[in-house]
């Protein structure tokens, strides 16, 4: 088919796909999921991290963790809106949210135990996100691209905030450094299965890097986010939790044991730690919202018709 | 030392931190995206705030206790806040109802407080206006939206105003430390800011469609101290939490 | 010192201590003034557990902490209770249900222990024996009532089942500790409680008309202290506000 | 009337009277209203104390805490019964308190804000109430009599604990003395206020002490409590907030200055500190319990006629 053929060329040359250019529906269809969960991971990754904003301990901690929140919903937004371009409303996207049908990234599904989880999520969550988004910055589709943009340059600002808080907790008091290596204990193995398992059981891969709305491979990405986490874990002090993780002078990347994967598709079956709580949290707020979005909207048809009656 | 003055800096700091808190409790909840944008926005000003004020209280008392100190090692009965600031959410109909009877109070009150008599103060109300100006345009907006909106969400307007009605009336009522500063050109005195008030929350629930309570008494209790809501005490169980277990570490 | 047994203390007394403050949580609000008597009672029960094994368990660890200490001085990763015993309240039907799930293990456990090797231990046990075979009879007759109910009653009382379940496991998980104690006769393998357990679960459900969830998924991470839910530390908060803001204070 | 006048003579020569006797109507409403009020005032009475049974400071004060709210729940649950044996049944009652048609004692609308209320509500608040109290152990009516002897047992068991706490805390930091003092500050007045008017204004007195309803002036057992609690803060080294309060030698007893009656008829009217808190608590737990209420009855009518079909 000719257009399939000028699509991928367009890509392969570098070009920029945009909303009303002719695309495949594959591509379109993988594009709504990829940038759909991408979109309900800013919303639910809101959970956790507000979980601390009421006992932030100091005025500076808790403005900056109310300022990254507010970033993420912000994400949230560009994001549904690039996924709008393709021709879905983000309610729709919502309602499969919220229905379970569509996924959001597996760490928002365990908890946030101490005040150090603010600083491991920033550090790790926000670094292995950084680590999956920088390639995206030059994706195919344009909006998603120019969305990664703008995301891209405020995840690096929280990351640098998370690895903050993991110094001070790390050269802080005995207890301090005791939740400083509880939570790096907790979200090490969580965090390197944010990349995905091995490429060789991903099912969507090849199409998706000729598309270009995948850009590396998840074993690729995950050697890189280890060769630049495990020095800064030594940096702090502190001991991942995998005794095989050393830098190997051969390869030159560090060697590492792949997490936990039962536990990665247990938590994708529903059976992490936080499933029910983070879609009934989101479920209660969207259910508790109704009233309010139907207010708001019959109080704007009124004055829309208040208005076109006075014309 | 100047301990009206003090006093004043930490009703200011006090409404502004608790309230913030109050706000912040919405993180991730709120009715839609949007909303959840704007209630970070508001709660991060008004954290912002609290430092100005709070930061200013202890260098004028002037006993090594910054805005930290301040915020998370004084127990109830020092705390400063009008009882409005430290009411539940409740629904966000309510949360936005309390907003608004705030925020139009503490715009005017800025307002005056941009031509205090010192500087200092001047300072941080002018930028607190900037901030606050958009607060109470965006909450003036949602309690027309909603009290004009649907029956469903009419009703639960008045019923939130009904509700949070009694706990206005503290923020007019003046007492020795208001004096004080009155005196000192420093602040207004509480009582001359109601015919503005009640001039702009009428014609705000005129356009809602709200009725204003008939009955107008006021709690009081809050901003002397003499006597909070049982709901202060839970909050600072979470808001101080960590500082409070943890006193030798820093954050 | 003897670690292993200090841990397994600190289980029975978590459980016990976390589990009673959830239950004390109801005070007041009840559905009707017998439940909340019997519910207060519950409460008292669990607190007086709580104080014998946490009281064992700071003698023998030998480091100078009484049971006040350990409940009140510890942060959430040191906590040994099982992840059901956090979970919240809910609605009554899932605070019932959550009390006969415990109820049911906790009186086969203290049954086991009433034989235990340490006499201490076998005392704590058979004291408390009395108080849970009377919680147990309680709770299983209101998961009866409202289970076999209305269909509303029935509907809730499935859905605390169905959202409960997952954390029934974990208190049959085995690990070094439980090891230590079958091996020196104090305490039995959680996985052979399971049995009895299964068959006094299947008989009140049966007349409850309730269905077993078919999905044995297990959440576990609360008994090790491994990973507990976002539940306890905010319960922590209110339980220990008091002695972690006034650490120097006698109450 | 004949029966009228036995019943008086009944009355006046210390005989009791039993649900099954004749009685005038006014006494029969009265004594509904009395007892219906003071069951009420135990329940709702729950509510200031519970809001601190979880933050309660020591394993043994939570449990003394607990105890003391469950023997008020149990209370409420024999002065019900009392009522009922006059022919209302308790969900009649109890629709009167959650419509607010119904009163429960005013003190119950003041806020429990430090540890120390807890004393001062065991010291104070419990203190009036047995002032009340022990006299109506000899009141007319059999039951509630009955209900008053178990009450005033109790009740002075808890007055005792309450000053216990006080002493801890007056004899305990400068924080503890500090929440000591402001307890008593907030409530001093509040429990004065517990008597009730003075009697000069007191529009059911005579009638009711004639009946034996009422066995005191509220004049006096105001009077009998300052001469009881005022030597009691001496002693604990907290200072009355009332400057006038000084021991008369000539009277023989303490002089004080009458409480803020205005605000006694604003607690009334319901804009006491936490009136509107108190009811919808107990509304709210009467609406979430209906379908438990409902569940309960329904299993039991069900057992009933499997029961009847067997026979």
């Amino acid at each position: 088919e000719p257009d399939e053929r000028a699509f991928q060329e367009r890509i392969n040359a570098g070009g920029k796909i945009e909303p009303k250019d002719w695309m495949p529906e594959g591509y379109r269809k993988n594009l709504i999921r990829q940038i759909g969960q991408h979109a309900h991971s800013e919303i639910v990754g809101q959970l956790p991290e507000g979980n601390w904003i009421t006992r932030a301990p100091t005025l500076e901690r808790k403005a900056i963790l109310l300022a990254k929140v507010q970033d993420e919903a912000g994400h949230g937004l560009y994001l549904y809106c690039a996924a709008e371009t393709l021709g879905v409303t983000r309610d729709d996207l919502t309602r499969d949210l919220l229905s379970g049908k569509m996924k959001y990234s597996s760490i928002f599904n365990y908890p946030t135990l101490t005040w150090a989880d603010m600083g491991a999520v920033g550090w790790l969550v926000d670094g292995a996100a950084i680590m999956n988004q920088v390639p995206l910055q030059r994706t195919s589709y344009g909006p998603y691209a120019r969305a990664m943009v703008r995301i891209c340059k405020e995840e690096s600002f929280h990351q640098r905030q998370g690895f903050d808080i993991m110094m001070k907790m790390a050269n802080g008091t005995e207890a301090q450094r005791k939740m400083a290596q509880d939570a790096l204990n907790r979200f090490w193995g969580p965090s390197l299965m944010m990349f995905g398992p091995s490429d060789a059981e991903s099912v969507h891969s090849a199409q998706s890097m000729a598309w270009k709305i995948k850009m590396n491979s998840n074993d690729e990405l995950r050697q890189k986010f280890v060769d630049q986490t495990a020095p800064q874990a030594e940096y702090l002090g502190l001991t991942i939790p995998d005794e095989t993780c050393k830098f190997n002078e051969e390869t030159g990347h560090y060697d590492f044991a792949q997490p936990d994967w039962d536990e990665f598709f247990d938590v994708l079956r529903g059976n992490g730690p936080c499933n029910t709580e983070r879609l009934e949290a989101r479920n209660k707020a969207w259910d508790d919202g109704r009233w309010v979005r139907e207010g708001l909207l019959a109080h704007a048809a009124k004055k829309r018709s208040a208005k076109m009656a006075a014309e | 030392m100047n301990t009206p003055l003090f006093e004043f800096l930490c009703r200011m700091g006090d409404n502004t931190l608790v309230l913030g808190h109050r706000v912040s409790e919405w993180c991730g909840v709120a009715p839609v995206l949007e909303e959840d944008i704007a209630l970070a926005n508001t709660a991060l000003d008004l954290i912002g705030q609290t430092q100005l004020w709070l930061g200013m209280a202890g260098e004028v008392e002037g006993k090594d206790r910054d805005a930290d100190k301040l915020a998370f090692h004084r127990d109830v009965w020092d705390f400063r806040n009008a009882l409005l600031c430290e009411q539940p959410n409740g629904d966000f109909g309510q949360t936005m109802m309390r907003q608004f009877l705030f925020d139009t109070w503490h715009l005017i009150m800025l307002k005056a407080l941009a031509g205090s008599s010192n500087e200092q103060i001047a300072a941080i109300a002018e930028k607190s206006v900037k901030e606050v100006t958009y607060h109470q345009e965006r909450s003036a907006d949602t309690v027309i939206g909603l009290g004009d909106g649907t029956e469903e969400s009419h009703m639960r307007m008045q019923k939130a105003l009904d509700k949070l009605w009694p706990y206005v009336g503290e923020l007019f009522i003046g007492d020795e430390v208001d004096a004080a500063m009155v005196e000192q050109g420093i602040a207004p005195d509480p009582a001359s800011l109601r015919a503005t008030f009640d001039s702009q929350l009428d014609a705000v629930l005129a356009e809602a469609t709200l009725t204003k309570p008939a009955d107008d008494f006021a709690h009081k209790g809050g901003k002397t101290g003499a006597r909070h809501t049982e709901h202060l005490g839970h909050m600072l169980t979470q808001m101080q939490w960590l500082q409070r277990a943890y006193p030798d570490a820093s954050w």
